[in-house]
């Protein structure tokens, strides 16, 4: 499969050529559409494009069928050049009933691509939707719109009248349909996607060859029909050679707790009670046991953090990971990970709060609570990926100082860089760091809290090595021996030795890479899933000619040693976060600069849009 | 693998048991005749004392780990059922004792006691049951009787109590048994039969606070009681207590336990302790002095599948269907694109 | 005081408890059924409806406070059962149900289940029991059979599932009872009974989740097997159950319950359903198909000290005692020295 | 009772007149240090002086007799002028065995008075505490110190040979003995004391007996023994004149809900699980039931915390305290509260940490949790404590904030406010302000989320009102209807509406009283129980002419103002804190002013001594 993907057919209709497009399948829960544009992504990464994608979908499992609250979309920007975000405004949507139309149509740019599956707009629908009157019927929408309406229901039907299905099974591959008219449209090759219903329905040779007729049958309608007068292509994007794949960040996370695993010689213990967007992970690693992951399906997330704690002190890599308020109820397990000085990684997939909140969407507001979320002073290390793929490396990163440092490591992550996919350009596991596991076994002049002058790091010691029995706890103890102690000195020796710790990691962190020139007007900082926003809105202010740069944190703490410095090179600094201003108060008080924050938090992904109008305010200028 | 199979135990006396630390409890505390005794079994289990691991929640009794010289974790209140569960499956091969106590593992504690009871983790569980929190000074616990007077309830306390051995067996525990810190050799041989046990053994050990709780469980402590109340279960032996001039029997009226009059019960009819009768422990667990004898022994020992045993097989099922995991081969499987 | 005594309640109809909100399961969930079955009932219980609570924690049947036009408080995840502890205790004339799932109830939230049950604070709470976690789309629950296949299990749970009555009963509940979504006059009784009890009424609730596991309780859905094996409780009734043509008797041999054909047992040895004892409810609760009937109705309903019955009678005693508290005479109390 | 002291008789003695000394009484944990110097404590205040305690005991119940850990002490400060803290060295130690000394000697000022129980210093005792040599030989000793050897066990007995007591009970009272010769020593009436034997031993003549013989036995003994050739007196301190009472922190929080509750007339709802040194709360509330104060010992913190929200939601005060851990283990509950907007009043009795820490030690390292630790955005009112008596207006007001922005409060109170005491001037509670609830009962127009356009509090509804029946939780709402909303602008606004809530109360803040010059060369802001050390060092440099003032915080969240401005008034900023850095990275991060911290985590208060290390080098001073 391995190949440049060749244009599909059709290349009599005028084609013009486009170097991005963004396009959101809309529709019901039960319409398919998360489905729909994997596929599409899958079609446009063979094509070569660059991309990212936005999956939205209800915290309902099923809500009502034509609700409003019960509509699911999958948005994808994918182009020629870099593409760092989904994109913010649409170039087409495709609708598949009233609601779906009611919800995203503002998004849709004046003059952009609508196509609407006329069928589903009955009487029931249009309620449900809460219109009074058909929206199709209404003049202005083809005025302002490039408006398409097909009878999706009706030609999918008539393309597979024949086959042995009743209509509920056959009304379900109408998404089909849609794909292949908008595969045929932006010249998306229809392999990939021939490929996966072979293997998806092996067992249902007849739902295969519905799926696969009515996907031909709304390639061959775009081609054929006279309704639509041009399509597009979208040249492949000039990427890095290798070998790619699509990743999403979840599927990331665990499979560098995979790599860490193989790479260490440890099995994985990985704790953790399901949580949206958290659970995916579990998923995903309860289907690796071949690479010792052991996962526990706890009680509760106490449990989990706890039952991770344990296998640590047993010499495993004992990790967990939750979400919103799962996060919330692991601080007590993770301060006696600190005071106990044992290698811990805990995954958050940040989600919109507070308490439940809103389970299914983005936010980047646990970062205050991942730095002090504990009762004293516990500090630390915390992380976070910038993409869905750095999500592996993060992840590896986080098991390799952990279990150097003897620390708790906190990754954080997002819904949107959790569900969202890239193409990823697959690493040779060969060039990752070592993870050298050194368990102490020498009994000669052992103690618990000896330290590593270097790191500052205790032995790591397996219960079952003779000679070395021990124990520790969560009470104050001394330094070296770790015998409890309320020695009043040693206490404050202790604290500074914790935290020091944790600030040695910052020899760790690599010289911090400016997008920009090295000096200027204004500075740009980020973390976590804003990455592509903010990149896309600063390289938009550069090509404008404005003297903006930007930086990207994947060390959260301790922070990247050189950053002071940067900061000062710039007149102006700006902090775009989908939080109230977390990490600008964090630098602030670091640093004593004079940095704003631009924050929205709507459970949405920041545009690169506003990023940019915010940049052009605080340097004066227009847009 | 069970450790003993591992390696050969060297011959071990209780001194090897003691760790260097002082002791902390309060002069009298019932918790040094737990030690003692357990110090003193030790040897017997036939377990190098480098494969041994006790942990602790917090409270008095949680302060055992410090005291054998074993490997050891004094972990945070409630969390040791949770914490050894992790352990456990990490080192299937380690030998793994959690020490709590009435409030660590039943109040804070609760729910992980429930779901370690149910997973059957071969873990050996000690819960030193003093009816009261020690280590907070003096408040009553979820084993205190309703009404107790405690600093924190000056008029009496008014939450019913549980009862630790019916709890356990209702939350599907396969070994569950009590003994008391003033008999020594009953204690010793419970902790054998725990420590032997494929699963979670769960003990009850009726325990004397004697600062703030003391003589809490004298109608088994004083003499002349006791031998008017225990009832030693033993399998296959009937369930006969009290004076040797007037023994009772326990029997089964319908579907109700009732105390007789040994000499008025035919042979054939007389209650026969059957460790594998769930059924029978459930009603065994619920009685206690005055109206009823005070149990005390294994009250139910049954057979069941092991968690970390289960996903040790998964394991070695997928390694050996398989081959061991690969990164390098993971990450290029499934759909791959090459872009030159 | 109770609710009713308070004021006279309005007739009420089922419209009057219906919400406003959208009602947001997936299409064929059971947990309609249940959700129409209580607020059909609700008009019965001659209560107010202003002085009518839903608490419930997280989790597709927590969504239940939603649809009931009473008060309501969709809380946090597992927590459900304290925090109506401390509505009650607030305000102990309000009538308070609690909503929860397997894993609302007794994954996350066992220990506050394990603690407002031997509390026995007077609530009703509905447990919907669908053997699976619904909202979170798919993955087993503590009351997934051992071997489940789910998202999380791809090969199969390794958990030992707990049995909510057996759970119950353990902690000291003094009201059990199950019941089934799909035969809603049933639903109604039991609702009934554990509105009335004095203490706190415990409903398992079986449901179907037509999405993540479908027919889980089919052996009593199906009516072929529901004939064989629903064991319909009934105080003071035997424990008869089966076709009419094949009736089976439920009896006791030694300490287990025993199958055998009704028409081979004498009247007298019949086991006579007593809700009032616990041991029988035990046993019975541990009971399923195939190898046992599926019991079904009260199991259990027994007298006891009811918590925030205590709480108001220690304050009011104290009340009458010594008066109202007064800070001013508080402050000066005791201690104290004047300077000029 | 109320009366001005009278001096004790033996005057013929030379007596010294002192304004103020610090003394410490240390023994066995089961030698009745605590009683003896609650004792001492009464009797100060009987003779006019201001004071201020450390009680120090050790974390285990009755740790075994002669051991190091084993050691309990009592130590206060008591003079003529005010007294803002135990102080920092002693003028006097009295030890009542080896281990005392050993673990306490340090402490004492050279030239200090030094009282040991001779008959103490046995071989056993000796070992215990790892002296190879009984360090009574040891000439240097005397040297060093007014060294005064007392058989204090053999007086004790003797005095009381002839009582029907066994030797255990007889031995037991030698600790009257030790308090009636300090007594003497520092012209203390025994008034108050024997007032409390006859009280206390009511129902047992002999122990009352002896109790009184051996306390005059010890007077008797400083007034005629050779040894002691002088003794102290000290005059009445200045203080507002009125009616006092010793307080301690726990009590004071707990009598600050009392009157809340009265004044309210609510009943509170109080939910705990004991926990060091929280419980005592518990303890004092269970008593007093007259005041319709319900508590409930709940399984865990996090039932405890819900439980007070379920009280909140039935139109109680709901209530909740903990520390340490436990407070780690609320943020989930907190979460609720903030976003069903509830009151709440959580109080947090700080202690060393982190995980179990040192429960017995006291702490100010919780600050960030409390601003921070919940997931999301989750705002809280922030309140901290100054003095032991403080607690009690700071609880009251915690309640009336509550109830009035609907918004959980967070008291920051700490171990060392919690034992410690002060005499207290009583306040008339009628002065209190008001705490006026109105539950909303009107119909017409109602809506749960509807809200105060000064407070921007949503309504109170009492479940049991007809018409208002209605449904909240932990999702995201609607503002004004409440109901479920995963809207993208509402989530952003009512993230903004909730911290503008909190922010809002910055109108209830009165101006910051400064102590010192409005403009000068150092302010030093401290929040919590630091504020005697700080007080005490600030005036010391005053007093030397330094350019100092001093602002005590008892608002963290908002804060104050008039803060910034006050702030820019000033050359440099100090900040100290028991934490490795607080609130100093929050004013750093609100102002940006270069505010410096001096921080020391041992577990004990701050010395006024070492801040006033600081304060002159931060002046480039000498002391
Ligand atoms: C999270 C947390 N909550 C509360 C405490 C305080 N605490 C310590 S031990 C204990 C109860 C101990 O009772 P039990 O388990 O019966 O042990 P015992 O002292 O009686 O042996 C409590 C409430 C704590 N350390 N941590
Ligand atoms: C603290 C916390 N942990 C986890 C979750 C995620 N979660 C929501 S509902 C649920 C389980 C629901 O199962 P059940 O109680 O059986 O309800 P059902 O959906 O099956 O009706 C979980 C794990 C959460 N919301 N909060
Ligand atoms: S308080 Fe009680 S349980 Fe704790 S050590 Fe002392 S006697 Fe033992
Ligand atoms: S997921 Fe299952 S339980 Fe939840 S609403 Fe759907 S059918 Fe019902
Ligand atoms: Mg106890
Ligand atoms: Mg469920």
């Amino acid at each position: 499969m391995a190949q440049i993907a060749t244009p599909a057919t059709g290349a009599e209709k005028s084609r013009k050529a486009l170097d991005r497009a963004v396009i959101r399948f809309a529709g019901d829960s039960g319409d398919g559409m998360q489905l729909t544009g994997e596929q599409f992504t899958t079609e446009s990464a063979w094509a070569g494009n660059d991309l990212a994608t936005l999956p939205n979908f209800p915290a309902e499992i099923r809500a009502p069928a034509g609700t409003l609250f019960g509509v699911s979309s999958f948005q994808l920007q994918f182009g020629s050049q870099r593409v760092y975000t989904p994109g913010d405004r649409l170039d087409c949507l495709v609708a598949m009933n009233p609601a779906a139309l009611k919800v995203h149509l503002s998004d849709l740019k004046t003059g952009g691509l609508l196509i609407v599956n006329t069928q589903a707009f009955d009487k029931r629908n249009l309620d449900k939707a809460g219109y009074a009157a058909n929206p199709l019927d209404d003049a202005t929408l083809a005025e302002r719109y490039r408006l398409h309406k097909v009878d999706m229901t009706g030609l999918t039907l008539e393309a597979i009248k024949d086959l042995p299905l009743n209509t509920k099974e056959k009304d379900r591959t109408k998404n089909f349909f849609a794909l292949g008219l908008v595969s045929w449209i932006y010249t998306r090759p229809l392999e990939p996607t021939l490929d996966w219903i072979k293997k998806r329905f092996i067992k249902n040779k007849d739902i295969a060859e519905a799926n696969t007729r009515v996907l031909k049958a709304g390639h061959a309608f775009g081609e054929t029909a006279e309704i639509f007068v041009e399509h597009y292509a979208i040249e492949a994007a000039e990427m890095a050679p290798g070998l790619y794949r699509a990743m999403t960040g979840n599927r990331a996370l665990a499979w560098g707790l995979l790599a860490a695993a193989q790479r260490s010689k440890l099995p994985v213990v990985y704790g953790a009670y399901p949580i949206t967007p958290a659970s995916d992970i579990l998923h995903e690693l309860a289907m690796h046991k071949r690479f010792r992951v052991r996962t526990i399906q706890a009680e509760d997330e106490i449990a989990a953090v706890t039952a991770a704690i344990g296998a640590s002190f047993g010499g495993a890599i004992g990790v967990t990971a939750s979400s919103g308020p799962g996060i919330a109820l692991k601080g007590e397990g993770i301060g006696l990970a600190v005071t106990a000085e044992l290698p811990l990684v805990v995954l958050n997939i940040q989600r919109a709060g507070p308490s439940t909140g809103m389970p299914t969407k983005t936010e980047q507001a646990d970062l205050m609570q991942a730095l002090y979320g504990r009762n004293s002073e516990a500090p630390v290390i915390v992380l976070a990926p910038a993409t869905p793929g750095d999500c592996f490396f993060i992840a590896y990163e986080a098991v390799r100082l952990a279990a150097k440092y003897m620390v708790p490591v906190i990754v954080l992550s997002d819904g949107f860089l959790a569900n969202g996919s890239e193409p990823w350009l697959i690493p040779d596991p060969n060039t990752l760091p070592p993870i050298e596991i050194q368990f102490r076994t020498e009994r000669e002049g052992f103690f618990p809290y000896l330290r590593d002058p270097a790191t500052l790091a205790r032995p790591w010691v397996r219960p079952g090595t003779p000679g070395l029995e021990h124990r520790i706890g969560g009470i104050e103890k001394q330094d070296v021996t770790g015998n409890i102690s309320y020695d009043p000195e040693n206490h404050d020796h202790m604290v500074r030795t914790r935290a020091e710790k944790v600030r040695r990691v910052a020899q760790e962190i690599p010289p911090t890479s400016i997008n920009g020139p090295a000096t200027g007007d204004l500075l740009v900082v980020g973390w976590g899933g804003t990455y592509g926003a903010i990149t896309a809105a600063v390289e938009q202010a550069q090509t404008a000619g404005k003297s903006v740069a930007s930086v990207h944190l994947r060390h959260l703490n301790p922070l990247p040693p050189d950053l002071g410095h940067i900061l000062r090179e710039y007149r102006k600094v700006l902090v775009p976060e989908i939080n109230s201003g977390q990490l600008v108060r964090v630098l602030r008080a670091e640093y004593l600069v004079d940095a704003v924050g631009f924050n929205r938090v709507r459970g949405l992904p920041l545009a690169s849009e506003e990023i940019h109008e915010a940049i052009n305010q605080l340097l004066g200028g227009k847009a | 693998m069970s450790p003993s199979e591992a390696k050969e135990a060297p011959k071990y006396t209780k001194k090897d048991f003691e760790s260097d630390q002082d002791v902390r409890w309060c002069p009298g505390c019932g918790d040094y005749a737990i030690l003692s005794a357990i110090q003193k079994t030790m040897p017997d289990l036939g377990i190098p004392k480098e494969d041994i691991v006790f942990i602790s929640g917090i409270g008095c009794s949680s302060r055992f780990p410090y005291y054998m010289n074993t490997y050891g974790f004094h972990t945070i209140h409630g969390r040791a059922p949770a914490i050894a569960t992790g352990l456990r499956v990490a080192r299937p091969e380690l030998k793994i004792f959690v020490v709590t106590g009435d409030g660590d593992g039943l109040s804070i504690g609760g729910n992980h006691m429930l779901h370690v009871l149910r997973r059957n983790v071969n873990l050996t569980i000690l819960l030193f049951n003093n009816r009261i929190y020690g280590l907070t000074k003096g408040q009553y616990s979820p084993t205190s009787e309703l009404g107790k007077v405690t600093k924190s309830t000056p008029v009496g306390s008014v939450d019913r109590p549980v009862n630790p051995l019916s709890f356990a067996l209702g939350c599907g525990a396969t070994f569950v048994a009590r003994t008391v810190d003033r008999t020594i050799p009953h204690m010793d041989e419970m902790l054998k039969r725990a420590a032997a046990h494929k699963g979670t053994g769960f003990i009850e050990i009726l325990q004397n606070c004697n600062v703030y709780n003391d003589l809490a469980w004298n109608v088994i402590y004083d003499r002349e009681s006791k031998v008017q109340h225990e009832l030693r279960l033993e399998h296959g032996k009937p369930l006969l207590f009290g004076p040797p001039d007037d023994r009772r029997a326990l029997i089964m009226q319908g579907v109700s336990p009732k105390v007789v009059r040994a000499k008025d019960v035919p042979e054939s009819a007389l209650w026969v302790h059957d460790e594998t009768n769930v059924n029978a422990a459930k009603l065994i667990a619920d009685l206690f002095a005055p109206d009823f004898p005070i149990p005390v022994g294994v009250l139910a020992a049954v057979e069941a599948p092991v968690y970390e045993d289960l996903i040790l097989e998964q394991e070695q099922k997928a390694i050996s269907d398989r081959g061991p995991g690969d990164i390098a081969k993971l990450l290029t499987s499934g759909d791959t694109w090459k872009i030159s």
